[in-house]
């Protein structure tokens, strides 16, 4: 319990010095909004009209505490450009964007795992190192690139799938999936090889200690041994990169909304910092800031929850 | 560490030459390459590999070897600066946590954390919304990327080593914490270093090709080969060529220095080697 | 009687180098059969031979064969055969435990994998009774367990499948003296009981003789001596053999110059608190590894502190030399006060430690010269040429060469780099050694000649001495005065012959009790 | 890849034998690389917000075809007074704004005022400024009187940022644009569509699509996928350098068409050394207009010598006024006392035509000794660096605005041009309404300009569409930005 509030305490402390961070950087930011969204030809009083509108002349620390307690209350602002609730637009871009991540994350789970597992099993055989090569390759092919490919294939020559675009979930579930499919596996390859590479380590440092030998001794084969008592234990560092991959795959969706014209929350930043929408900006990168510092609680948690040893010494 | 013994790992051997030879490559590019990379001629563009032009020219009718070893030199760059950043700052970082704990590693471990908390493609945006976009800004995104990395691989290191009798000899011998991490502990977290900086350095030249490719990374005229794939894509169906070499150059660059990566962790994990002993 | 296991002209190497070499040895059924080595000498590579669980990387020739059969080559069935027919305990019984797993599953499940040929089998309670367990424990994480507690839970382990053989692999050496005892004479009990054939290796020539009836001395791989316990270990034959036998007897040292009365060190009512920093612990109650302890130590004395594991005497130590620093109560060095770390600079040279472990006490990217100096720098004002005169005296007293200096640590053997260790302990020519474990972490055959030699550095150099073991039988031959240590307080003190003769205190009975019998002609 | 290529058109052959069977669609799915940020065409100047709504959602008093001339919009008929100051505008019968409410003269009155109040945020609120009065006379019945005259006052009525709101709607419209346009507007999935659907009620005549979106694909690459996969029928715009995809394949038709996007390499009039004449003129003979068309349009651009559009009736060309050479540029920059050349930046915005122009202009001027440092920049930047601050040695920008010749009768316009002889032609222009005087006038100031070199003229913009072989009816040039969906429809 200790252990959870403190945990969480660090967690607020860092999303709050992330907060200062990020209106720091942002407030500096040259170029002007209202000049943005007027265009070239825009008249001195109209420019002075909607900057009053937008709230910049109040001063800058004000602005910060108005912020973040409305952010804590739920209210995000309104973004000037979109002219529309900065919560209901970064509500809309999550519908896209956690999917995709969850479904990277799953697919480079189902792959990596068990074939790093197999590689594991197999250590210094062709198999092995059949995978391991394979890996290789996966870790080292750009995501956007392989995205593209994957398009070719599959929707430009196959047309099994679309080439990109998102149907709204509430429109057509099935459409909206088969959206996510091509995203989700140019995402998740890199995150797979890494993943096997990952498990294969972890699984051959775990073969490698006493309790497997134990297990064998109780009667179990090799492959028995790992599979009952190595892959648990190997699982407790894999789950420290599953974290880190999470800041990797939403750095990713980033770059693979671009190929696959999704409209997530990557592109939304994106989109939102050329046009100078600076409460946009702010609480959108705040909530990216939020999800992968919630992941890194989660997967802490999930160690304490899964490993005995750090459940006791913690509490 | 005896050379000799490192260069018995053939695949520690083939990573690290061909991680070399890609690095000659680039650097050969400072001195000459067959023709200048800022030398437009649209007149000659799309050529097709021929004696004169060994890979061909790009849409601009720049010579397509010459680009790939300019923007092979400028993703070695971005890469390992981005490293030295993470290791400069970094490793001392995790020392300092690990060699003063309590309060000092709870903050330190809260700016790794900070640092963590921003994925490096969200730092590149903000930069590039500051200072404009250009290989300084990938350098500076993927480099505070690479600082908790570092951070926590030097302090992980110093911590198993803190637990060893020759750093109580050294506090015996009057040592402060300063010169106890400096001469006992960096030297000895060095291979773990090194193992991290390859991986970090492959990771750096994927980022930079992806930061490149969103119009983050470098900018024209200096060329980068995320920078050519993200010129060459629109004409992929056209001139397949012009994506797939500097393609072909991340994935065969990246991979050299993973399987270097590996051959090294191998080599000088005294963990690994003992169980392969015993 | 018939033979259990025939090892046959077996021979293990690894790539060039060979581990274990034409051994041939068999094992009749329902002895208990010792196999006595040092690191190295392929006792464990034996055990492992006959339970077919050799690494991968190791290349086996000869024969073995159990009951009459040899050991299937097929993986699934040798399995079956060591989950039916084997029982094995290991070294480590931390890592040799599940450590995410209840040792209650970990046990069923060991009798789940001898259960096919539906045996009636002992359940867990039963089970859990025979090795001196509660039913409560069997819920228990390894972690929260002792160390005894889980080397019960191997045995349980162990006897789960109602084994023909047991292979005890240093079942004890990593237990504490009292829980080593208990230990031993739990495996001794069961064997007993359900006539069950023990293979036990193990370097303590001691434990072997208390539990084995025929024996077989290994050294680098041959086997050296095969015999009746009793034979092979009171009239040895060979020089290796009787040169192991010889090392178990300490033979007490002869005192040259009785202790001077006055105190070179004293300590009052020192306290080390240990506990969790920043606001969230503030409601812990913190753990006293040292609680009110006070002692002094005279001018050239030798003094011992005892006790078990985790009873502070390391902690006491470290505060001592300065490592660490006293929450409460303070210290006295010939006339300077201090708490710990605050021990000035100009006084540390006067203070110096021998550490338990050879292998970590040395950077290995330093030379032996650069770490023998190291300590020098307390010496501000010593001439370079002054320097290395320190530095040859300091390794040639230890009996090594000065060429050596220019070597790295592992070129090293554990003994040599033990003798380093007092070495370097040495060059400040200091007044105070606190000794550490100095040789626990030593084969046997080696420990007597490090112990002479601090002997001798004391008597050269009219050093004080505070040895911290849980040795008895070194700290009787070595030591003045014996300090017994519990729970952080001092709860016995006195001569070592009187004490060890008449222990009041019940920890120091116990810990007479669990002391293994001598080897008597 | 000619096997990808062609596996790809069987398929696409597969797929379009499959649609066949299905009855004549009335939809049509439209790539468009810019999302607009909001969908209001009067409170902000994104041309992305135009393509989605002009005359498609919103409609003003007269209208722009597709040849640039000004028609009749929600104003049937209209009379001019003499003098050129009052406008009285017959507006059409039966419309009504896609909520249902009705459309009269109140509307009108209302728009105008909204645009010209103190608190508008209109772009182009300067345009209107000449307008005095707006009086309703009857609901069907509006006359705007004018301060001065103004020549384009009913081509800029036709503009999408005078299109007629009504007051019960129009502080939505950013989010909900309510017209009285043929489509009225259903949803937008931000990041990603707008849709449109027919209104049914609509006034004018039927237009034969019923439901039309816009998808946002801002990526040539994707967007050449989405074509080849058959996600979207057609794109308005589409990258020069993949046009090659498309052309001759009988899949799809490339319309290639004008704007009105003249391209120039803008100059700091104000700043040294470009105040002088000699080295303007220099940079003018360094400019290769082929090689800068060929490499940074593939060819569709069209060459200009001044800043006019070379389909529009008052052009003449100028584009040898200082032709390519290299000699003569080095000459007149050694006569300006730069024997050596001189250091400049030439910051570009991120548009693709910029971008490559850019390069191949700095590797042109390194041969006459002029070395230009490349700035690349995000539109908010620029418009604060460049075009609001004057912060710039060099930058290249189409500029898209109908007959904007003007802006170089501005002085403190960007590029610092003042020259009091174009500032009087122009304003002569301004009030002339004679067609045959008003083309004397402004070929004036383009060859006047052109002489000055005040800016490079690279060339005009051409706009290069890529549709679905079967589709009829899209605009092929863009006088106007917009992608107007009235005539667009299906055919077999």
């Amino acid at each position: 319990m200790l252990y959870l509030l403190r945990r969480l305490a660090g967690f607020a402390l860092t999303l709050l010095i992330a907060a200062l961070v990020i209106f720091v950087l942002l407030d500096l930011l040259p170029g002007d909004p209202a000049r943005f969204i007027l265009g070239i030809n825009a008249s001195a009083d109209a420019l002075a009209a909607l900057r009053l509108q937008m709230g910049l002349d109040i001063p800058a620390p004000a602005r910060f505490g108005n912020w973040v307690w409305s952010m804590l209350q739920g209210d995000f602002g309104v973004s000037h450009t979109q002219r529309a609730p900065v919560a209901k637009l970064i509500a809309e871009r999550m519908a896209v964007t956690l999917p995709l991540s969850v479904f990277a994350m799953a697919i480079s789970m189902a792959v990596g795992l068990p074939l790093g597992i197999l590689a594991a099993r197999h250590r210094g055989k062709p198999l092995d190192t059949a995978l391991m090569v394979m890996a290789q390759g996966g870790v080292a092919v750009p995501n956007f690139w392989f995205g593209m490919l994957l398009t070719l294939l599959f929707a430009v020559t196959l047309r099994w799938l679309p080439p990109g675009g998102f149907t709204p979930w509430y429109e057509d579930g099935w459409l909206a999936l088969r959206g996510l499919v091509l995203p989700s596996l140019a995402l998740a390859l890199p995150q797979a090889a890494i993943l096997a590479r990952v498990m294969r380590t972890a699984l051959v440092d775990v073969a490698g200690q006493d309790f497997i030998r134990t297990a064998r001794a109780k009667g179990m084969t090799y492959g028995e041994a790992i599979w009952r008592h190595g892959v648990r234990n190997a699982l407790l560092p894999v789950l420290t990169i599953l974290g880190l991959q999470f800041a990797y795959l939403i750095a990713g969706t980033i770059i693979v909304e671009n190929v696959f014209y999704l409209p997530g929350l990557g592109r939304l930043i994106f989109t939102a910092i050329s046009e100078r929408d600076l409460v946009l900006v702010r609480s959108a990168t705040m909530v990216l800031v939020l999800a992968v510092s919630a992941t890194m609680l989660v997967v802490d948690l999930t160690y304490a929850l899964v490993d005995p040893r750090l459940r006791e010494r913690r509490a | 560490m005896n050379w000799r013994r490192l260069l018995d790992h053939p695949s520690l051997a083939l990573g690290l030459a061909a991680t070399l030879a890609f690095a000659l490559l680039g650097l050969a590019s400072l001195i000459w390459t067959p023709y200048p990379i800022a030398d437009i001629a649209i007149s000659r563009r799309f050529l097709v590999p021929d004696a004169s032009h060994l890979l061909g020219t790009d849409h601009l009718g720049r010579d397509m070897l010459s680009l790939i070893m300019a923007g092979t030199l400028t993703s070695f760059t971005v890469g390992a600066a981005a490293v030295a950043i993470g290791v400069g700052i970094g490793v001392p970082m995790g020392l300092v946590a690990a060699m003063w704990g309590g309060p000092v590693d709870w903050v330190a471990m809260r700016i790794s954390d900070l640092a963590f908390a921003f994925p490096s493609v969200i730092i590149a945006i903000l930069i590039a919304t500051l200072i404009g976009p250009g290989a300084t800004n990938a350098i500076i995104a993927i480099g505070i990327f690479n600082i908790p990395v570092f951070a926590r691989v030097a302090r992980g290191g110093a911590l198993a080593l803190s637990s060893l009798d020759f750093i109580g000899a050294a506090r015996l011998a009057g040592l402060g914490k300063a010169a106890i991490a400096w001469r006992h502990i960096l030297p000895n977290i060095m291979s773990l270093i090194i193992v991290q900086g390859t991986i970090q350095l492959s990771l750096g030249i994927l980022a930079e090709a992806g930061l490149s490719y969103i119009g983050l990374g470098t900018q024209p005229p200096a060329t980068s080969l995320g920078l050519m794939l993200r010129d060459a894509q629109s004409l992929f169906l056209i001139h397949p060529s012009l994506s797939l070499l500097p393609g072909l150059a991340i994935v065969l660059i990246v991979v050299a220095l993973n399987i270097a990566g590996d051959g090294l962790r191998d080599a000088l994990d005294p963990r690994l080697r003992r169980q392969e002993l015993a | 009687m018939t033979a259990l296991v025939e090892i046959d002209d077996l021979a293990v190497s690894f790539g060039a180098r060979p581990a274990i070499e034409g051994l041939t040895l068999a094992i009749e059924k329902g002895e208990r059969f010792g196999i006595i080595g040092e690191s190295g000498s392929g006792k464990s590579l034996t055990a492992l031979a006959i339970a077919g669980l050799l690494p991968e990387t190791a290349r086996m020739s000869g024969r073995i064969r159990f009951d009459g059969a040899p050991l299937p080559q097929d993986e699934r069935e040798m399995a079956r055969l060591r989950g039916k027919r084997i029982g094995m305990v290991f070294q480590e019984p931390m890592t040799a435990l599940n450590p995410l797993m209840r040792v209650g599953e970990q046990i069923e499940e060991a009798m789940r994998l001898a259960d096919e040929a539906a045996a009636p089998l002992a359940d867990l309670p039963a089970l859990l009774q025979e090795v001196g367990l509660e039913p409560r424990h069997a819920g228990r994480y390894p972690h929260q367990l002792s160390g005894g507690q889980r080397q019960r839970v191997m045995i349980a382990m162990a006897l789960a499948s109602r084994p023909e053989l047991m292979i005890a692999d240093e079942p004890t050496s990593a237990l504490d003296v009292i829980t080593q005892r208990l230990v031993l004479d739990l495996i001794g009990e069961i064997c007993q009981r359900r006539r069950m054939t023990l293979l036990f290796i193990s370097h303590d020539i001691r434990a072997v003789a208390a539990l084995c009836e025929r024996v077989a001395v290994l050294h680098r791989g041959t086997l050296v001596e095969l015999g009746p316990v009793h034979t092979v270990l009171t009239r040895p034959n060979q020089a290796y053999t009787q040169k192991l036998v010889a090392a178990t007897q300490v033979t007490p040292r002869q005192r040259v110059a009785a202790p001077k009365p006055e105190p070179l060190l004293t300590v009052t009512h020192l306290t080390r608190a240990f506990k969790g920093r920043g606001l969230l612990h503030w409601g812990e109650k913190p753990l006293l590894a040292v609680n009110d302890v006070s002692l002094s130590i005279g001018v050239g004395e030798c003094l011992a502190l005892v006790g078990p594991s985790g009873c502070g005497k390391t902690t006491l130590g470290r505060m001592i030399v300065g490592l660490d620093s006293a929450s409460a109560g303070e210290m006295d060095f010939a006339g300077t006060p201090y708490r710990g770390a605050d021990l000035p600079a100009a006084r540390r040279a006067d203070l110096s430690l021998v550490f338990q472990d050879p292998f970590g006490s040395f950077n290995p990217r330093l030379t032996v010269a650069q770490s023998l100096g190291e300590p020098l720098r307390l010496l501000p004002r010593l001439a370079p040429l002054e320097r290395q005169t320190r530095l040859e005296e300091a390794i040639t007293s230890v009996g090594l060469e000065t060429a050596m200096l220019a070597r790295y640590p592992h070129e090293f053997s554990g003994g040599q780099r033990q003798r380093l260790a007092i070495a370097r302990a040495m060059v400040t020519r200091p007044r105070l050694v606190v000794l550490d474990e100095p040789v626990s972490a030593l084969d046997v055959s080696v420990r007597g000649d490090v112990l002479d030699l601090l002997a001798r550095l004391q008597a050269d150099h009219a050093l004080t001495y505070l040895i911290v073991s849980h040795d008895l039988d070194m700290v009787a031959a070595m030591a003045d005065r014996v300090l017994v240590m519990e729970a952080g307080r001092i709860v016995e003190e006195g001569t070592p012959t009187a004490l060890f003769a008449r222990p009041r205190h019940r920890l120091t009975q116990e810990l007479m009790a669990a002391r293994l019998p001598d080897i008597v002609g | 890849m000619r096997a990808t290529k062609s596996l790809a058109l069987a398929m696409a052959g597969l797929l379009l034998a499959t649609g066949l069977a299905c009855a004549q669609s009335t939809e049509i799915r439209i790539g468009v690389a810019l999302e607009p940020p909001a969908l209001d065409p009067t409170a902000g100047a994104a041309e992305a917000i135009d393509v989605v709504v002009y005359q498609n959602i919103f409609e003003g008093l007269t209208r722009i075809d597709q040849t640039g001339a000004v028609q009749p919009g929600l104003a049937t008929a209209w009379t001019i007074t003499e003098d050129g100051l009052s406008y009285r505008f017959t507006l059409a019968q039966g419309v009504t704004f896609h909520d249902g409410t009705s459309f009269d003269a109140e509307d009108v009155k209302f728009t105008f005022e909204r645009l010209l109040a103190d608190d508008s945020v209109n772009a182009q609120k300067a345009l209107y400024q000449s307008i005095a009065a707006v009086t309703v006379i009857d609901p069907q019945t509006v006359e705007i009187t004018l301060s001065r005259p103004d020549g384009l006052f009913l081509f800029n009525l036709g503009r999408g940022d005078a299109v007629i709101v009504a007051p019960e709607s129009a502080d939505n419209n950013a989010n909900e644009p309510i017209g009285t346009g043929p489509f009225a507007f259903v949803q937008w999935d931000r990041g990603s569509r707008v849709i449109l659907e027919q209104y049914g009620p609509y006034w004018g005549e039927k237009p034969a699509l019923t439901k039309a979106s816009y998808v946002f694909i801002s990526d040539t690459a994707t967007m050449t996928n989405a074509l080849l996969a058959g996600d979207i029928d057609g794109t308005n715009n589409f990258a020069p350098e993949a046009l090659a995809v498309f052309e001759g394949n009988p899949q799809f038709k490339v319309l290639v068409g004008s704007t009105e996007g003249e391209t120039i390499l803008a100059t700091n009039n104000a700043r040294a050394p470009f105040d002088t004449l000699a080295v303007r003129q220099a940079m003018a003979h360094a400019i290769n207009r082929h090689d800068i068309i060929e490499g940074a349009t593939y060819g569709y651009g069209v060459p200009i010598g001044s800043h006019f559009a070379p389909h529009h009736p008052y052009y003449v060309d100028l584009t040898e006024t200082y032709p390519f050479d290299l000699d003569a540029a080095k000459t007149l920059l050694a006569g300006a006392g730069y024997p050596e050349g001189f250091s400049a930046t030439l910051k570009l915005p991120p548009v693709a035509y910029a971008r490559l122009s850019g390069q191949i202009i700095a590797s042109e001027f390194a041969k006459i000794g002029v070395r230009l440092e490349l700035i690349n920049m995000e539109w908010a930047q620029w418009l604060e660096d460049v075009f609001a601050n004057k912060d710039f040695d060099l930058t290249i920008i189409s500029h898209v605005e109908p007959f904007d010749i003007g802006i170089y009768a501005n002085p403190d316009y960007y590029f610092g041009y003042d020259n009091p002889e174009v500032q009087a032609l122009n304003e002569t222009l301004n009030a002339t309404t004679d067609e045959a005087q008003r083309k004397v006038l402004a070929q004036q100031i383009q060859i006047i300009i052109a002489k000055d070199a005040v800016n490079g003229y690279l060339f005009e913009l051409a706009q290069t569409g890529v549709w679905n072989a079967k589709l009829e009816g899209m605009w092929q040039n863009a006088p106007i930005e917009g992608v107007v969906l009235h005539d667009i429809h299906w055919v077999e």
